[in-house]
């Protein structure tokens, strides 16, 4: 950060920042410039899930009923309690799925999502 | 340019003159705020393009999954339900679903085995198809290496890998093992006429909520979900995630708050020596609480640049690494995948008020106790 | 021209340790001369020379600045007079530690945001008048003592203050530099400023370019020499 | 419903916004209790040197509202896909009921705030600091205001519920409905363009006239108060059709999203800011015969309307390029 002879301390580090927007700026643009390859490829994968009848990522596949998060077996062990701490790592991303139905839990949508 | 901006530009020169004598200090500061806005901005990143990518995806999952319930379980579905579901209007078509889950116990992985919908993906009887992450699970060392399946140590059965999907769609096939409807039956012993579930397809999505309410009525045990259903949990289960994580993250940004004010209120004597100076020397409080409002701007918008770009290229450029083991618990198989980069205006808002605003708030009341100095202690 | 009007100044006001430290000064400051504080420390020299520079507001009394009244002014307004009338030289300096000569002699225009290079330039021909013009990108640290006074000086006129306002300014130097530090202040009021200084160094109230001396006692004016 | 990064975000902004408001209505009773600046005593000096900290504080509270406020609507706006039933912002917002209320609150902190630092900053131009108690008097009536933002925003997402069936735009915003958005939308798109165009008109005379005549800037600020509320109607009914070129869209909110541009933002931003200033225009002009404010005030009214006449032009402009340039034609 030692100031050049007869440049300015702000100037340089005005720079810097400036230097930074810009890679943040360069970054938004690579996203744009990303999207229609990234659209063809996502694309692809939906029209894999369509023709395959898939319902959920393959992120969580250290157990069975985390493979499937929408379409969980919401009786299985450690999920009974819907705040209960999770055997398997992943399990702190995957919380139950709070947007079935009521009449097909059995009990209120109310206990669920607490 | 004007006073007012050529003022602005010799506050922050003198600010910047001030915080290169203890460069090092500074530096750090910078640093560990930088951390902070990436660690915040990585989980923003990351769990919005996978919600991105859920979104787009799973929006061709079917648009209803008729479950059958045992004893709030999921049992085995009759084929004879299907009849049930095609005779309510407005459902297009309605068909049994094979699939479940393979333990291996070679890999030590859980298989996700299905049957295809769709009968052009059908794999011949014999062949399976794999998703990306089967191949490296079982240390595939040649392009035409056979499957093994195994349900229990003696049995084996050989089937030959018609087709490995590529990791452009690992995030959704990944585990996936394909197989013909006979094999499946035959190898997993499920019996003739019973599905896992029923997908059912419906041709105007505003009528799902009427074609569901006809269908409980005629299977009162069953379960449905519908794509919508799928989409929110998927929603709700990254930003959910996500919030957590930034309140976590919260927890630290506090901590740093509260660092910054007591750095900016426990000034030393040296510093409060030279605000005294300067006030002696014409300048007046506002001039003091701009020249250090500088300071904490500096500090933070560098911060947050440093992290946010940062955080980019750790979530879009090396595909998270560091969430990676996170996520992947104790899977064996963790799909190998890209995120499509996104970046937009009200993650970068967000970010921006939840990182840079508690430190300039933290510090505000400090740096005017400092201002507010006698002008003529100096003098005392 | 200062005028103070029957000015009393309390420290520390309803606290065991209240101090008065001005009791009823009325004084005039003559403009375009040298005028000198003496007395002994805690006579009330430097409340007096802080209060005629607007740096701190009088406890009751009046105080006027070329006819206008700035007892009363809020301590923004105050301000904005003192930097452009007032000139400060201080009994330690209290230069900037770590800044370059340069940096510290600009420091009092930042607030009014000048044309930087129109700045520096200023600021380098005074440090070059002042004969300091090689050392002006050294750190104020490493100056001598009469080096440290001079760039005071350079930053207290850097506003073009017409009124130098000089606490004790040769406590610390030896007879040679203080010949020529009355040197500068010479030149200065020949320049048409007013310069005003407390000092209880017999060589300078003794000094030929003196223009008044005016004596303190324990908060009150003891006796007054042209 | 709480940990989500933008609620987070907002409600942090909230906080912060309401320990100001309590502190400063808590220090302006005070000032209003014992200012005197004739004082040179110990305690008066203490005040003046807080005013400071208020004035600081203020302005800092005040952006992060302004940028929470675009936030706000912003994140409405995204978790629509959340809500069933929901498309856009009015969805989110019509969850619970707080949601509209919330909003409306926030709007009226921007303008209060904005009036109150434009008070501010006039009354610290006086050497005398002639406003300090008029300031303080408004100052703790704002503060209650902040407050009631807070509390409303913090209910509000508190009381979000997935599973609760809201309401999208499509069915508040048409005239079939019998409620205040129905009307608006229900206006018809020639009278809204008469009324937008004869307010226009009005608030460039009341304009000019406060320009030349140097008072009666109140006048222009009433005009501008009014053109705002056109303007919003004319939104609803007429502008945003045209930026959907489709006749029976009128939600004043998807006009934010991506997918139009982001023309809301051109749209709302200049209008926001003319009014603003045309109101501390109005306020201020009540001061202009203050004896320390004579030689300065007046400069500063004019430079607001001058400002507040531009903000308004640009607004008229992003109106007109909107029409012009859309494929609806509603008239014709």
């Amino acid at each position: 950060m030692k100031p050049a002879a007869g440049l300015r301390r702000s100037s340089v580090v005005f720079a810097l920042i400036g230097a930074l927007a810009l890679m943040l700026a360069l970054e938004v643009a690579h996203a744009a410039w990303r999207a229609p390859a990234e659209a063809r490829r996502i694309a692809a994968s939906a029209g894999l899930v369509r023709s395959l009848g898939l319902t959920d990522l393959a992120l969580f596949t250290e157990a069975r009923y985390a493979r499937h998060p929408a379409l969980a077996d919401l009786h299985s062990a450690f999920q009974d309690n819907p705040m209960s701490f999770e055997h398997f790592p992943s399990g702190s991303f995957v919380p139950l799925p709070h947007a079935l139905p009521a009449s097909a839990l059995g009990f209120s949508a109310d206990e669920v999502s607490r | 340019m004007t006073p007012f901006l050529r003022r602005q530009r010799a506050l922050a020169d003198y600010t910047l003159a001030a915080l290169a004598r203890r460069r090092g200090k500074n530096l750090a500061l910078v640093v560990i705020f930088s951390v902070i806005v990436f660690v915040v901005a990585s989980a923003m990143l990351f769990s919005a393009a996978l919600q991105r990518e859920a979104d787009l995806v799973l929006a061709e999952a079917p648009e209803l999954i008729v479950q059958q319930l045992v004893l709030g379980r999921q049992d085995l579905i009759a084929e004879t339900e299907i009849a049930k579901l095609t005779a309510i209007r407005g459902v297009t078509a309605a068909k049994g679903r094979l699939w479940g889950y393979f333990y291996d116990r070679i890999s030590g992985a859980n298989y996700t085995v299905m049957v295809p919908d769709d009968p052009a993906m059908m794999p011949e009887p014999g062949t399976v198809a794999v998703g990306e992450g089967i191949p490296r699970a079982r240390g595939f060392t040649f392009a035409q290496a056979p499957l093994f399946l195994s349900r229990w140590p003696g049995e084996l059965q050989k089937f030959a890998v018609a087709r490995t999907f590529d990791s452009d769609s690992a995030l959704v096939s990944s585990d996936l093992v394909l197989m013909a409807e006979s094999d499946f039956r035959r190898f997993f012993e499920v019996p003739p006429g019973v599905y896992t579930d029923i997908a059912v397809s419906i041709r105007n999505p505003r009528e799902i909520a009427t074609i569901v309410e006809k269908a409980t009525r005629a299977m009162p045990a069953a379960r449905f979900v519908t794509r919508d259903d799928i989409a929110r949990t998927y929603q709700k289960l990254f930003s959910w995630r996500e919030g957590l994580l930034v309140a976590l993250a919260g927890a630290a940004i506090l901590a740093f708050a509260i660092f910054a004010a007591e750095k900016a209120s426990g000034l030393s004597a040296e510093e409060a020596r030279e605000i005294g100076v300067l006030k002696a020397i014409g300048w007046d409080s506002s001039d003091v609480i701009a020249m250090k409002l500088w300071e904490g701007a500096l500090i933070a918008i560098g911060a947050f640049l440093i992290g946010t770009v940062a955080a980019y290229l750790h979530v879009f450029g090396t595909g998270a690494a560091l969430f990676a083991p996170v996520l992947k618990g104790w899977s064996v198989i963790y799909p190998d995948f890209r995120l499509a980069p996104q970046i937009d205006g009200m993650q970068l808002t967000a970010l921006f008020l939840i990182t840079v605003v508690p430190y300039v708030a933290a510090t505000l009341v400090p740096i005017w106790r400092a201002a507010s100095a006698d002008p003529d202690q100096i003098m005392r | 021209m200062i005028s103070l009007q029957s000015v009393s100044k309390l420290y520390n006001e309803g606290r065991p340790n209240e101090v008065q430290a001005l009791r009823d000064i009325d004084l005039e400051i003559a403009p375009r001369a040298v005028t000198v504080f003496k007395g002994p420390s805690g006579s009330g020299k430097t409340t007096l020379l802080s209060i005629v520079g607007c740096m701190a507001r009088p406890s009751t009394g009046r105080v006027f600045v070329d006819g206008q009244m700035v007892s009363g002014l809020p301590e923004k307004f105050l301000t904005e007079q003192r930097r452009t009338t007032f000139g400060f030289v201080f009994q330690r300096f209290n230069l900037i530690r770590g800044l370059s000569v340069l940096e510290n002699v600009m420091l009092p225009a930042v607030p009014l945001g000048p044309d930087h290079a129109a700045l520096r330039r200023r600021a380098l021909d005074r440090l070059e008048q002042l004969g300091l013009g090689a050392k002006a990108d050294m750190k104020v640290e490493y100056l001598s003592g009469g080096e440290t006074q001079r760039a005071a000086i350079a930053r207290a006129l850097i506003n073009d203050a017409r009124i130098l306002i000089a606490d004790e300014p040769t406590a610390n130097l030896d007879t040679e530099l203080t010949h020529r530090f009355l040197e500068i202040v010479a030149a200065l009021r020949d320049e048409g400023r007013t310069v005003i200084m407390t000092s209880h160094d017999p060589r300078i109230w003794e000094a030929d370019m003196v223009n008044a001396v005016i004596e303190m006692q324990d908060g009150r004016i003891s006796g007054a020499f042209a | 419903m709480i940990f989500q990064t933008p609620i987070l975000a907002l409600l942090l902004v909230s906080l912060l916004a309401s320990l100001v408001a309590v502190w400063s209505g808590w220090f302006g009773l005070r000032v209003l209790a014992r200012w005197n600046l004739a004082s040179g005593s110990r305690a008066q000096l203490q005040m003046e040197r807080l005013t400071e900290l208020v004035s600081t504080l203020f302005r800092f509270v005040m952006l992060a509202e302004l940028v929470a406020l675009l936030l706000f609507v912003f994140n409405a706006d995204r978790m629509a896909s959340l809500f069933v039933g929901a498309m856009c912002a009015v969805g989110t917002l019509n969850v619970n009921p707080y949601g509209f209320p919330a909003l409306y609150a926030k709007i009226a902190v921007f303008f209060a705030a904005a009036v109150w630092l434009m008070l501010d900053r006039a009354d610290r131009m006086g050497r005398d600091f002639p406003l300090t108690r008029v300031k303080y008097v408004a100052l703790v009536g704002i503060a209650p205001l902040v407050l009631l933002s807070a509390g409303l925003e913090l209910t509000y997402f508190l009381n979000l519920r997935t599973d609760v069936i809201t309401s999208c735009c499509s069915k508040l915003f048409t005239p079939v409905n019998p409620n205040l958005a129905a009307e608006l939308s229900g206006l018809s798109p020639g009278a809204a363009l008469w009324l937008l165009g004869g307010s226009g008109a009005a608030v460039v005379l009341a304009g000019a006239g406060a320009l030349i005549r140097r008072r009666g800037a109140q006048g222009f600020a009433l005009a501008g108060a009014v053109l705002f509320g056109v303007a919003i109607a004319a939104i609803i009914s007429v502008v945003s059709s045209y930026i959907y070129e489709h006749p029976n869209h009128h939600c004043p909110f998807c006009i934010l999203k991506p997918e139009y541009g982001y023309y809301g933002y051109a749209l709302y931003g200049p209008l926001f800011a003319g009014t603003a200033l045309a109101l501390s225009a109005g306020v201020l002009q009540g001061f202009a015969r203050v004896p320390s404010l004579t030689g300065v005030l007046p400069a500063l009214i004019r430079r607001q309307i001058w400002l507040s006449l531009g903000a308004f032009a640009l607004f008229g402009v992003a109106v007109i390029w909107a029409i012009v340039r859309s494929q609806l034609i509603l008239f014709g």
